[in-house]
């Protein structure tokens, strides 16, 4: 990897291509697990072959960043960048432990190197770059190292002219790297504008939770923006709103149905979906060239149901509530792939 | 694209001759029948004609400000081969839906996420379409607190600071700065049997005659309809419906629609931004005949003009 | 006046000097009044010394446009432009009387040509275009010739450089001239940016009523926005809103003092105060040539109640009550030019 | 410009001798003592500043959209011969102010009301200057669902897209998104005794030791003085503070301000748009120490960097 000027360039042929990989990293997602809201009981694989969504219930697990590539991209995989860079510890930070002591256990627990994972990878045929954050490495904190892999991202996939896929999934700034860390805020949405130039999209997607610095820089600025449903999302967390002024929050306060509703994302996308959802706007956005795809459309346009899915793909699939006005009556064909 | 069909002017004239009369009974009737199908039942709205003429459609939700306005949608199709912004407001067909979409009248809500989306498209180059279909921006007190009248100026401000092509088509109903905050466009086209008015017949009956129930003698001092907008110069073209109106064919009425898109986009993806903001500027600087004894009549628009007062 | 292409050019010795008149126009203003707020009654000379606030309770009485250029203008007067434009009726209008009919009546009861009057004038030494609307001529509706001559004092005003003051006094667009009315929004809003490429700030006053076609369109694009107080600014008004939603609307609906509260004005302002306002934001924006004003510095910037007037001018002179806060103590010594 | 005392690097060698050390319980205290200054009850707030160094001031209110907030303030000021936007959180100093102006913690209606005065004077060729204060972005439920965290990004987003000249001077307490969401500056000054965190020493406290009484720990952890903000490359330049700390002179630590200020917007105003645009973006671009094993130590920023871990 080579810098030149201050700009990031690749060289190619020193990434190394991860492909599938089912054991490395994501140790913990791959665990067995029971639901925390219906508390049905899933083997490891059972919640793998099902996202990692409860099929009873629907409830959204974590995924770790490389799982997120797996289910996002093609067989053939996908190209891991940089992925060596790793954290420095500027401000020598040591709190209950020593700053060094949280990155080695992190990981150790997750075999990552850092708190996001940034690819080169086909979705539904699109060549993209995805920028994938791990809730598993330190709460997904973004601190130099984060904010220089996005801002990487950024960089890469405007000089190679392709849409940039970010998912967020992180408490906020790093909170051991101090100012610093905060100033990977200014970076990431600074980076962002690079696609802005390039006139190449970004796509958004929000999981659970995307708070504090995060929320408050590159992940609000998508140019389509997706939330898992139940992802909190929000600037300052529940418990430091009730701390701080006392307001007693309703339950669905931040989640990702209700800023829906606030006006703060376009659509809330079951993780099961979301796949085809992405490649859907890609194909309108930027789809792979020759435009010979879109003589086979993918599997979610096809059929009769084609028209009244985009019919109610129109309609928010939020409960009327929290609209505060009256669902139209369509409400019981949401056709297939809403 | 294919036949002589969409043929802007040469269709004018076929309209004009149907409803360009100014006096007698039944040319009130004639105007009347036509303004009742600009807001017929069973006419086809704005996602009516998205969805036909997109090979696929995503809507986008949300102004980032305050909340979503189902009384607007905004997205971004794929339309012969490129993507492009749709934006339009969105009328309900039974009571639900038209509870839930506001009757078509947009809050700041509406117009706020439509200039996201516009925003989003022109810094990715998309040519923006709007569909005009409302009988007013939304007249309630939780509009006005947000800056009702803000937004809709500030939607045409944006408008026309765009460097992407703009094309506004009336479909239906086209009242008040509600319509217009989504007219600051390249080409303004309209639909046979739409309208475009500075108020809706009720409404300037309520005010003008202090009496509900003038709202035909209104429609006929105002004359609101795509034939006259046209030779005022407001409309660039109007799109022919098929025979008995929009609703009796919305495939029809979208292919047409989608025929004039293609052309008129066509035409001015061929020019520069720069070309088409200034032509832009100057189709609305010269909308408005007045008299000027220093220097003339200066009729400042129409292409068949009445005289001065 | 001649028409250069489709743009404005404008022969300064066509023009009209008026200057100060104090009979032709306004002839409604200059009566005798009773205050319809506390019922004093006060002679013309009383109301116009006082600027038409009523001295005891600061009722805000309408103003004709000549008398509003004479408040503003330095001794010296001002220029009239393009005062010769007239109305005509491309829709052969009819209501319960005709168009030609209602100009002809609102010519003679105003003595006016239509319901704006554009001027060269200096406001604090600062010369400036002005654009003043006028409420007494059919309801200050705009239709070809108030968007025209809005249009022409903005790149009038752009042409030279010099800011341009708009102040709206309106009912909204004129029904009588139909569509074309509506079209005058567009057209002034366009307009306007002639005066952000040229880099020359526009000041806005709203005065009582700006609303529908005006309010959405120029009158809220005000780089400054003053309202008057009392002044109702609705893009619907408050019957209509009643009429159509069944709701009940507080006193205060739409006034200036509530609008403040919701942000979409700068600061309301007496009357009395506003020539004083605006040469001073002028002052700062865009000062006459030559900087050497600066060094004697205008009456309400004099004193030791200078630093007081600054600080108290920061905090809105609104109670605490519209605002849902508490006002902080320092509401007493409020300054004197606030 | 009289003197030579508004010299930022040599002056910062001073005060990096006071605080840069990084062990032993006195210099705990001097840091800690700092921290406190930055938040003193005396310490000049933002209009102080404004008022002082412009010879006149006119702030302007509202959002447009929903609001007017008093803990931002904005508005024109005439700075040496020129008119300049000045933006800034604004506390209170007594309980009735404090409130009314929220502990200069600002609602999206702040940035809201920032970013259009920005876009006013970017239109107008005005340059900016921010004076950040305050201990956060308003942490409530409203603030939240009208969109906190998109408010603060879309003014770093603005800042960034400026061709004006921008410079933002931490002036007091600088903490988290809701400093930086005013920080994106061509430079960035900070008071001598004003702080630059990623979060308040109490905040830390609570989030890292589950301890609310170890803020002077936290703040040990954090050091987040003007010096080390200088040496970190977050701070292009420290401003002296009169002595025994700007609360003690107001007059004195304007002037200061002032001449700092004069100084860099001469430096800036001799730029053209492009130049300053390109510096402002690497500027930020390379903050943030890491380790490349492939590129070795991309020490990415800094003047005084520590080794990498
Ligand atoms: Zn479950
Ligand atoms: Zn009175």
């Amino acid at each position: 990897m080579s810098r030149v000027g201050r700009n990031i360039t690749v060289s190619i042929d020193r990434l190394r291509h991860l492909g599938h990989r089912q054991d490395r990293p994501g140790r913990i997602a791959s665990d067995a697990s029971t639901c925390p809201k219906c508390d049905s009981h899933y083997s490891g694989d059972e919640m793998r072959r099902n996202l990692r969504v409860c099929p009873a219930c629907g409830h959204h697990f974590p995924v770790t960043a490389h799982e997120r590539l797996e289910q996002l991209g093609e067989p053939g995989g996908y190209v891991e960048l940089w992925s060596d860079l790793r954290a420095a510890d500027p401000l020598q930070f040591t709190d209950i432990k020593p700053y060094v002591d949280r990155i080695r256990e992190a990981e150790s627990k997750t075999g990552m190197n850092e708190a996001i994972v940034c690819a080169e990878i086909e979705v539904r045929h699109v060549p993209c770059v995805a920028a994938i954050m791990d809730f598993t490495f330190m709460g997904g904190s973004m601190g130099a190292v984060v904010g220089e892999k996005l801002a990487r991202a950024c960089e890469h996939a405007a000089q190679k002219g392709i849409p940039l896929i970010i998912l967020s999934s992180s408490g906020g700034a790093r909170m051991q790297e101090g100012t610093l860390a905060l100033m990977q805020m200014a970076k990431t949405v600074i980076a962002l504008d690079a696609l802005a130039e390039a006139q190449v999209p970004v796509i958004m997607i929000l999981a659970h939770p995307t708070t504090g610095g995060v929320w408050a820089s590159f992940a609000s600025l998508g140019d389509v923006t997706y939330a898992e449903p139940g992802a909190l999302i929000a600037f300052s967390g529940p418990r430091v709103i009730e701390e701080t002024t006392r307001e007693v929050l309703p339950a669905d306060f931040g989640r990702a149905e209700r800023q829906l509703a606030n006006g703060q994302v376009d659509a809330v996308v079951d993780r099961r979906e979301l796949a085809a959802r992405i490649g859907r706007v890609l194909h309108i956005l930027a789809p792979p060239d020759g435009e010979a795809l879109l003589a086979t459309p993918p599997g979610w346009a096809q059929g009769g149901a084609e028209r009244v899915g985009r019919v109610a793909q129109s309609l928010p699939s939020i409960p009327g509530k929290i609209m505060g006005r009256i669902r139209p009556g369509s409400g019981d064909d949401e056709g297939p792939a809403e | 694209m294919s036949g002589g069909k969409p043929d802007g002017p040469s269709f004018v004239r076929r309209v004009t001759g149907k409803l360009g009369r100014s006096s007698g009974a039944q040319v009130d009737e004639d105007l009347w029948a036509s303004i009742q199908l600009a807001r017929h039942a069973e006419r086809p709205y704005t996602l009516d004609y998205i969805n036909r003429i997109t090979s696929d459609f995503e809507e986008l939700h949300g102004d980032r400000l305050f909340g979503d306005d189902p009384a607007m949608v905004a997205g971004f199709g794929r339309f012969h081969d490129r993507a492009v912004a749709f934006v339009g407001q969105q009328k309900g067909r039974d009571t639900n839906e038209r509870t839930y979409r506001n009757f078509g009248m947009a809050s700041p809500e509406g117009y706020r996420k439509s200039m996201r989306v516009m925003e989003i498209a022109n810094r990715l180059g998309m040519p923006i379409v709007t569909l005009i279909d409302t009988p007013g921006a939304f007249p309630g007190a939780s509009a006005e607190e947000r800056g009702q009248g803000g937004a809709i100026s500030r939607s045409m401000q944006l408008m026309w600071r765009l460097d992407v092509p703009v094309v506004a088509v009336v479909i239906g109903e086209g009242s008040s700065g509600g319509a217009l905050g989504l007219g600051i466009a390249d080409r303004v086209l309209m639909l046979e049997n739409s309208t475009y008015s500075v108020i809706s017949p009720e409404g300037a009956s309520a005010i003008l005659w202090r009496d509900a129930s003038q709202a035909k003698r209104a429609a006929q001092a105002f004359k609101p309809t795509a034939a006259n907008c046209y030779r005022w110069g407001v409309a660039d073209a109007v799109i022919p419906e098929p025979p008995g109106g929009a609703h009796t064919d919305h495939e029809q009425a979208a292919e047409i629609l989608g025929q004039y898109l293609q052309r008129t986009l066509l035409e001015l993806e061929a020019q520069t931004p720069a070309e088409r903001r200034v032509a832009r500027r100057d189709r609305f600087r010269r909308l408005g005949p007045l008299r000027d004894p220093e220097g003339g009549v200066a009729m400042a628009s129409g292409r068949d003009a009445p005289p001065p007062g």
